[in-house]
């Protein structure tokens, strides 16, 4: 024999049982966290189990911080099922940010503008409608493109990001308060006016019933109904799409609005029912971690639920490290990214396995 | 207008520096159907790890010797970077992960890394702000040549810059020439347009992705170190390199995948992107200056949109972009 | 909860604050501080807050906690109700931005004490329990703007500029009337030194961007100015002038590190006798001021030593003018120092009560000057005046 | 033949995907000196084992031997290094690089395009074959590229020359050139294996013949001591008739008429220029003609997916009414209650969702189906069960995505799918192509079903042979231009051959 054998090589297997591939993730997290662990030991000789243990109290410490972490949750879900069906559709959405960002425009310009015009159970519904209107605007555009010219999306939803981030930057400065300040303040502070309402009595409760209803709208959405089904061809080939009548462009198009109105609806729910400003920030950069949630849960919308959760609770867990060990913010930023990496990789022993060389099979010769 | 110019070019030339070494890093990348969307936290890593070197040397003795000044640093960032290269090419090329989620985590993990040890750092050393300032290495990395200042205009607007500004340039021609003139070049090429073929004839297709992608992922972490120890002075602030990472991922697509014409759009884009503070606006209307700042990005998507009117073959992404590559796979 | 070491920290100093404080203490014991900072230690303008922070808790021996990276928005109502929560009885924070929010906090905590630095609202707001505080930091730029000056002397007598080429460059972050304010006193400030000095104004748009700010000033120094300060957060315009070899005065903290050629001076606000003045006032049961302005007197106003690059005599200069503003014989904007449009400003009135649009309410020139930060403690001078020339609206 | 060295020897050789044995335990000798062909039928495991020599794939099991000395194949590169070279079923070019850098890609030195051009040219005089070392792949043909595979072994150099189904898309011409080739280089002494699922090529090149049947070495003979009627046999496993009948068309009406009918592709060049004929119910109009000739386009103007210049096409109800097709996307078209079935030559490219399931891959027609905005799964997954089991597809079941099948599986399931929706009108474009020679039969009989319940069958073949055998009409299109219309019962092979290369034979309009 002139050449060694390779010990094992790598095949490809069949679906591993759903609890099995469970196990992997779990077992890719717990690694991950003892590296983390002991990372943090080393670097900041700070005992790692008093590191996560705050991590949990900043995400559930107290009721507060429950509402508030299920809250954020819902913002970043919504966000990431807005663009979950154009990634279905093989294009490449990464322009969430402008699209809240817009949605979240319209609905301050009508809380300022229309804020003393309108009552509330008038002014409300015309914010809905302008906010899915607008970030449908901002999906359609980049849509546009790509169906007429077939515009590369990635980079035009790019720009429409900054472009989105700069005409916020205007507004806030023609609208700002006081002069020269550049911020905007709590619009309406005294009237309320377009603040969307509390529900059971709750102010955390809106954006969370929102979620889960779009959560469960998506699903269904992309995989029972025809419109699911058209971006699903689109996606994989737009040839077979046109030799089965489905006409892309018109997909492309409507899918876009669908994914740019919800992240509007988000905006709304940031400006009108969070925040009750708008900033440049406004949106905090959940547009890109939105794409991480969605590629992480594969596109299903029940599991991002998890995905969004595992984002969410670093950044909240990150915060309390700050606070109680003086630890800088971005040190979460390191934690997240390695259990990320820890449960990017382990996706390969779900989907391969090593072989190893039947070594009975050898005697043979 | 010529005194306009004559102050404004060096400018954009300074801001596109950066942006010219992480589209090269990254188009050499993607030319291996590696999409790397890190980046962003590559440039970070490159930068940190070139401020932490020079920190430890200039800390470590009173008298700099010029060559290690400059090689310490540049040798961290390399190593800092090449790590990242490491990382990204073992999940996605070895382990077949998904391109684009290990991206995204991999620029939440480098600029939380960058600012983590940058914002740590300073704590070792008293100083009444929160900056490292590394200002003996950066006169070093700054220096232009002598006798620039005595020739004039030519002087200002080609010779008045750092050797890294013009070792960027050096590696986008390089880098044209390697992808369309040179065997390996080719190979890359096929290796990212169609690695099932590439693998066929013999081409290593893991090797290949893996020296591309690290290789891309070192010149683009030269840009991190070239903002903080040339343009920034040798001084860290967090986040202070901001969005360029991505916007060296749009002049990819923007220059269809061309190191040699990324080098004009990178200079093009580096003066739009500081236009707005040559343009009036009026104690007023300081809101306009906003729209101003929106106008690389305008003049991006509309040259987007032009050309892709009639968009050619060749003008294409690799064609395996973002797709890993599994030879048992059909 | 807020973690063990900050407990640990405070139940250490606790112990040394009893041997040395003498009255008070049982009280003190009860007060918890909460803080509220925009971003990090990483941040400049933060960083001042943070240490006058940790110096005043320490020193008064109470246990307090710090909130870091508070976007202004809900999450400082959020922060704010956590740490009362949490059983603070003080609550801090730093932002412009944040006031609102903290406001909306105040209403929903009416026991715990509210205090917002740099706002505007407290005097209209009617509450109790929400106080705003902010310094005389024009003295300060005032004296900053003497080093300027005198420097600008120098380099007219060195012969590397006539008189008329005595331009100052000043990168600003908004045209807010903090920010005019800053720059008038410190223009005012290098005139009283150097009276064929005058003044290049730029905005950016942002308060810490360091590409901004870098590249503004760079253009500042490119239009012929030989002298720059700044009132923005990042090192951008100072490492610009290091980089040109153009003198620099800086706000916050000394760059000097970074800029060992060119810093002149820089001035701050000291947080820290605030801090002590509204914790006390908690601790006593008494009322904070509505609106508390800090001054040189008090200690919150404090320049930096100086750097080498300094004209001589600089030092004897700011001391002789400090020693005047302290007494009340010399105001910095003495209106008969400046003018606006040609003449002598007599009467002005200032947008004093934050409203949407720019509606002047409160007189403010009297006895020959502007009373800068005596209606509210957030500064309201926003004169454009002769000598200042605003790049940004030479169209 | 005992004399013979074997070149190589694969041993016990075993591959498995997931549940799928795709080879078990194969035993298979290749000699100096022959051609060996490769039988089996679709599915049968052919393109694994010899992938396997060509290191694209890594056995579970087994030992293969070179030249008698066993070898490791990790990667293809492996393979090159032990003159293994392999034309492989699926191209392996790429699109945006010219003829000559497809060539070369992989070799080693420094990099000359012009020498490298010279070569090509070289070696393209010497055996008769056509390439344009500058042009880029996107810009050929099907039977362009598949030249262009093969010059590029060529060029190489090989001892052991594998061929999986090199003559799919080749014409008679090119592939007689192509057999001339392989002839002389067998004299050469190197060892050829060819896989091909026509049985005249066979018989004509052949020395040998192995056959695989489920994964299986069923065994090997000598071609000329064998027949098709046992090769065929011996691949199935049981014994077939290969026979195809030509029912005589019943009650034939007019059901599409094609008048005047020009295309312009998106760069210019005219495709088609003043077709007119007449489809007819009850009958199989086949379309012969080079590949290029404008068959593609024909039909996917029929189908509605190609924007025509001039002309009309007509569509006649059974009532006589007429209804013009053009402009119409399909959609339209299947509103009208127009039901026309197309199989298209790129199955999985534009037929088929190569991702999705067998199961979703039958919804692509009927999904719109229903009031409701919903799908429903059910029906597809019926039909594709019964697809699955009337036309034996080899699948582990029916929620494979379908890309994991192998070609003809893949046929079997687009054919099966555009059928099941009773059409009125069949467009079929290279039925067959890689279709073992079984299943090309359960395809014509297919076809032959559906014409006597009268459906206007339109059949795109390349295998003069079996057109004359199974349609009634012959439209012969060269450069675009209908260069005759004959009745299958009365010409042969050779009248339309000749037509394919000349416009105007003997016109026999009705
Ligand atoms: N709206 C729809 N109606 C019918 N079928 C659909 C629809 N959307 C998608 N499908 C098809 O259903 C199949 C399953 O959908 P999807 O890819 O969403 O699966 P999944 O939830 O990711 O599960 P898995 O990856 O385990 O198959 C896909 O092959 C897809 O083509
Ligand atoms: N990469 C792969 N992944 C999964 N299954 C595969 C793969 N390659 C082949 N198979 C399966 O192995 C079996 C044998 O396939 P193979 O392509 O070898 O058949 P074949 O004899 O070449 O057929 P054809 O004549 O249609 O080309 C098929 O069932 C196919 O689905
Ligand atoms: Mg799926
Ligand atoms: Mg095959």
């Amino acid at each position: 024999m002139n050449k060694k054998e390779p010990f094992f090589h790598i095949v490809k297997r069949d679906a591993l049982p759903w609890y099995q591939s469970v196990g992997v993730r779990a077992i890719a997290i717990v690694l991950a966290l003892v590296l983390c662990g002991i990372l943090t030991t080393i670097t900041t000789g700070i005992d790692p189990i008093e590191v996560y243990k705050s991590i949990f109290a900043g995400a559930f410490g107290t009721e507060r911080k429950t509402w508030i972490t299920l809250q954020n949750l819902s913002i970043l879900l919504l966000i990431a099922l807005a663009l979950t069906p154009a990634f279905k559709m093989k294009f490449w959405n990464i322009g969430g940010e402008g699209q809240v960002l817009i949605g979240g425009l319209a609905a301050g310009a009508c809380m300022i503008c229309l804020g003393d015009k309108l009552p509330n159970p008038v002014l409300i519904p015309v914010m809905v409608l302008a906010s899915i209107a607008a970030g449908a605007f901002w999906g359609f555009i980049p849509a546009f493109f790509k169906a007429k010219w077939n515009t590369n999306e990635t980079l035009s939803t790019l720009m429409m990001n900054y472009i989105a981030t700069q005409l916020v930057a205007f507004y806030t400065i023609v609208w700002e308060v006081p002069k020269g300040s550049g911020k905007i303040g709590i619009i309406n502070q005294n009237s309320n006016a377009g603040w969307l309402p509390q529900i059971f009595g709750s102010k955390y409760l809106l954006s969370i019933v929102v979620a889960v209803v779009v959560t469960l709208l998506m699903y269904i959405y992309l995989n029972y109904s025809k419109h699911g089904y058209e971006i699903s061809v689109v996606g994989e080939s737009e040839n077979t799409a046109k030799y089965v009548g489905i006409k892309v462009e018109k997909v492309i198009v409507r899918t876009m609005i669908l994914s740019g109105a919800i992240c509007g609806l988000a905006g709304l729910l940031l400006v009108g029912g969070i925040n009750h400003t708008i900033t440049t920030t406004l949106a905090g950069g959940q547009g890109f971690t939105g794409v991480l949630v969605s590629w992480m849960a594969k596109f299903n919308p029940l599991t991002m639920v998890f995905s969004s959760f595992l984002i969410i609770f670093m950044d909240r867990g990150a915060g309390e490290i700050s606070t109680a060990f003086g630890l800088n913010h971005s040190y979460a930023d390191i934690l997240t990214g390695i259990i990320l990496f820890f449960i990017i990789g382990c996706e390969f022993f779900i989907s391969y396995k090593l072989q190893f060389r039947k070594k009975a099979e050898k005697e043979v010769q | 207008m010529w005194n306009f110019l004559l102050a404004f070019i060096p400018r954009a030339i300074v801001q596109g520096v950066p942006l010219l070494y992480g589209s090269t890093g990254e188009i050499i990348t993607q030319k291996s159907g590696n999409l790397n969307l890190g980046i962003p936290g590559v440039m970070y890593v490159g930068a940190i790890s070139g401020v932490i070197g020079s920190f430890l040397y200039e800390n470590s003795t009173a008298n700099l010797n010029p060559m290690l000044a400059i090689l310490i640093p540049m040798l961290c960032c390399l190593l800092g970077s090449l790590l990242m290269g490491l990382l990204y090419c073992f999940l996605t090329v070895t382990l077949r992960a998904n391109q684009n989620v290990t991206g995204l985590a991999m620029t939440t993990f480098g600029v939380g890394f960058g600012n983590f040890f940058g914002g740590s750092l300073i704590k070792l050393v008293d100083s009444d702000v929160p900056s490292i300032a590394l200002s003996a290495t950066s006169s070093y990395f700054s220096k232009s040549l002598p006798f620039a200042s005595k020739l004039g205009w030519f002087g200002k607007l080609f010779l008045s810059y750092g050797f890294l500004a013009y070792l960027a340039v050096a590696i986008a021609l390089a880098a044209s020439y390697f992808l369309n003139h040179t065997r390996k070049g080719l190979h890359l090429r096929a290796v990212g347009e169609n690695p099932n073929t590439a693998d066929a004839v013999g081409i290593n297709v893991s090797r290949y992705k893996y020296v591309a992608t690290c290789v891309g992922c070192m010149i683009a972490g030269l840009g991190g170190l070239y903002y903080v120890m040339d343009y920034a002075c040798g001084v860290w602030s967090n986040d202070a390199f901001g969005d360029r990472g991505w916007l060296a991922i749009a002049l990819v697509i923007f220059t269809i995948w061309r190191p040699n014409l990324s080098i004009l759009a990178s200079f093009l884009f580096g003066g739009l992107y500081i236009i707005y503070l040559y343009i009036p606006t009026g104690m007023d209307h300081m809101e306009y200056q906003e729209l101003y700042k929106m106008i690389p990005y305008v003049v991006t998507l509309v040259v987007l949109v032009v050309t892709s009117v009639r968009s050619k073959r060749e003008n294409q992404p690799p064609e395996s972009l973002g797709v890993p590559y599994f030879r048992e796979e059909r | 909860g807020c973690g063990g070491s900050s407990d640990k920290a405070s139940a250490d100093t606790k112990t040394d604050a009893e041997s040395t404080t003498t009255e008070g203490e049982a009280s003190l014991a009860d007060v918890k501080v909460g803080f509220i900072f925009l971003h990090d230690e990483n941040s400049t303008y933060d960083l001042n807050f943070m240490n006058a922070a940790k110096e005043a808790c320490e020193k008064l021996g109470v246990e307090y906690m710090t909130k870091t990276n508070i976007p202004e928005g809900q999450e400082c109502y959020e922060a704010a109700c956590e740490l009362a929560d949490a059983g603070c009885n003080f609550i801090f924070a730093d932002s412009f931005g944040h006031e609102d929010y903290m406001i909306e906090a105040a209403k929903e905590y009416p026991e715990v004490q509210f205090s917002h630095a740099t706002g505007t609202k407290a005097h209209t707001e009617n509450l109790d329990n929400f106080h705003n505080a902010f310094a005389s930091i024009y003295d300060g730029r005032y004296l900053a703007g003497i080093a300027a000056g005198m420097k600008l002397n120098e380099m007219i007598d060195n012969g590397d500029i006539t008189a008329e080429q005595a331009k100052i460059g000043y990168v600003g972050a908004f045209t807010y009337a903090e920010v005019i304010s800053g720059y008038t006193s410190f223009f005012l400030g290098a005139r009283s030194v150097c009276p064929t000095a005058t003044m290049d104004v730029t905005f950016t748009g942002s308060w810490y961007d360091e590409t901004a700010e870098k590249e503004g000033a760079n253009k500042l120094i490119q239009d012929g100015c030989v002298l720059i300060s700044q009132h923005a957060d990042s090192m951008g315009a100072p490492t610009a002038c290091e980089t040109a070899g153009v003198p620099n005065v800086s706000y916050n903290g000394s760059t000097e590190s970074a800029c060992p050629n060119t810093f002149l001076v820089s001035s701050r606000v000291n947080w820290e006798p605030y801090f002590e003045y509204a914790i006390n006032c908690v601790a006593n049961g008494e009322a904070i001021d509505a609106d508390w302005t800090g001054t040189l007197a008090t200690g919150s106003v404090e320049l930096s030593t100086l750097g080498s690059a300094v004209a001589e005599g600089t030092q004897e200069a700011i001391d002789e003018a400090k020693a005047k503003i302290e007494s009340g014989e010399l105001h910095v904007f003495d209106t008969s120092t400046f003018t606006v449009e040609g003449q002598e400003l007599t009467s002005y009135q200032a947008d004093v009560d934050t409203d949407a649009d720019y509606t002047p309410d409160h007189e403010v020139v009297s006895d020959g000057y502007f009373h800068e930060s005596e209606y509210r403690s957030a500064p309201y001078f926003n004169v454009n005046i002769d000598g200042i020339n605003l790049l940004d609206t030479a169209f | 033949m005992e004399t013979k060295v074997a070149a190589v020897s694969m041993k016990n050789v075993t591959k498995t995907f997931g549940s799928v044995v795709a080879n078990e335990k194969v035993d298979l000798d290749i000699y100096k000196g022959e051609i060996l062909a490769l039988l089996g039928e679709n599915g049968s495991g052919k393109t694994t084992l010899m992938n396997m020599l060509a290191g694209i794939y890594y056995p579970d099991e087994g030992q293969i031997f070179i030249n008698g000395k066993e070898e490791v194949i990790k990667t293809p590169k492996d393979a090159l290094n032990l003159g293994i070279g392999m034309v492989h079923q699926h191209f392996k070019l790429i699109d945006v690089l010219t003829a000559t850098e497809n060539i070369i890609l992989g070799l080693e030195g420094k990099l000359n395009i012009k020498e490298a051009s010279k070569k090509i040219e070289d070696i393209c005089n010497k055996y008769g074959f056509e390439v344009d070392p500058k042009q880029k792949i996107y810009d050929m043909s099907v039977s362009q590229k598949q030249t262009v595979e093969i010059v590029k072994v060529l060029y190489r150099g090989a001892d052991i020359l594998i061929l999986d189904e090199p003559t799919a898309v080749l014409t008679p011409q090119e592939t007689e050139k192509l057999f001339r080739v392989l002839r002389k280089m067998r004299d050469d002494g190197k060892a050829i294996i060819i896989i091909t699922h026509k049985m005249h090529e066979v018989e004509s090149l052949s020395d040998r013949v192995a056959v695989l049947r489920d994964g299986r070495y069923i065994g090997s003979m000598t071609t000329k001591d064998t027949t098709v009627t046992e090769m065929t046999n011996m691949m199935v496993g049981h014994a077939v008739t290969l026979n195809i009948d030509r029912p005589d068309p019943v009650n034939p009406k007019p059901r599409i008429v094609v008048k005047d009918l020009s295309v312009r592709s998106e760069d210019g060049i005219q495709k088609l220029k003043n077709v007119s004929f007449t489809a007819r119910s009850g009958e199989i109009l086949g379309i012969a003609g080079i590949s290029g000739c404008g068959q593609k386009e024909l039909l996917e103007a029929i189908a509605g997916l190609q924007p025509v210049e001039t002309g009309t096409i007509e569509y006649v109800e059974d009532n006589g009414h007429e209804e013009p097709l053009l402009g119409k996307d399909p959609l339209k078209i299947a509103e009208m209650g127009v039901s026309l079935s197309f199989v298209p030559e790129d199955r999985l490219g534009m037929g088929l969702v190569a991702n999705m399931d067998l199961a979703d891959n039958m919804m692509l027609r009927s999904f719109r189906k229903g009031r409701t905005p919903f799908t429903n799964r059910r029906p597809s997954k019926k039909l594709a069960e019964s697809v699955v089991k009337e036309l034996e597809v080899v699948t582990p079941g029916i929620s494979t995505p379908v890309r994991r099948l192998s070609g003809g599986n893949v046929q079997k399931v687009l054919v099966g799918r555009e059928i099941a929706s009773a059409p009125t009108v069949l467009l079929t474009a290279y039925a067959v192509r890689g279709l073992d020679i079984n299943s090309s039969y359960t395809i014509y009989d297919l076809l032959n079903e559906q014409k006597k319940k009268g459906v206007a069958v339109i059949f795109v073949g390349e295998d003069l042979d079996v057109m004359v055998e199974l349609c009634d009409k012959i439209m012969v299109l060269c450069g675009g231009e209908v260069s005759g219309i004959v009745d299958a019962r009365k010409t042969d092979k050779n009248e339309v051959g000749l037509m394919m290369t000349r416009v105007g034979g003997d016109e026999i309009h009705e």
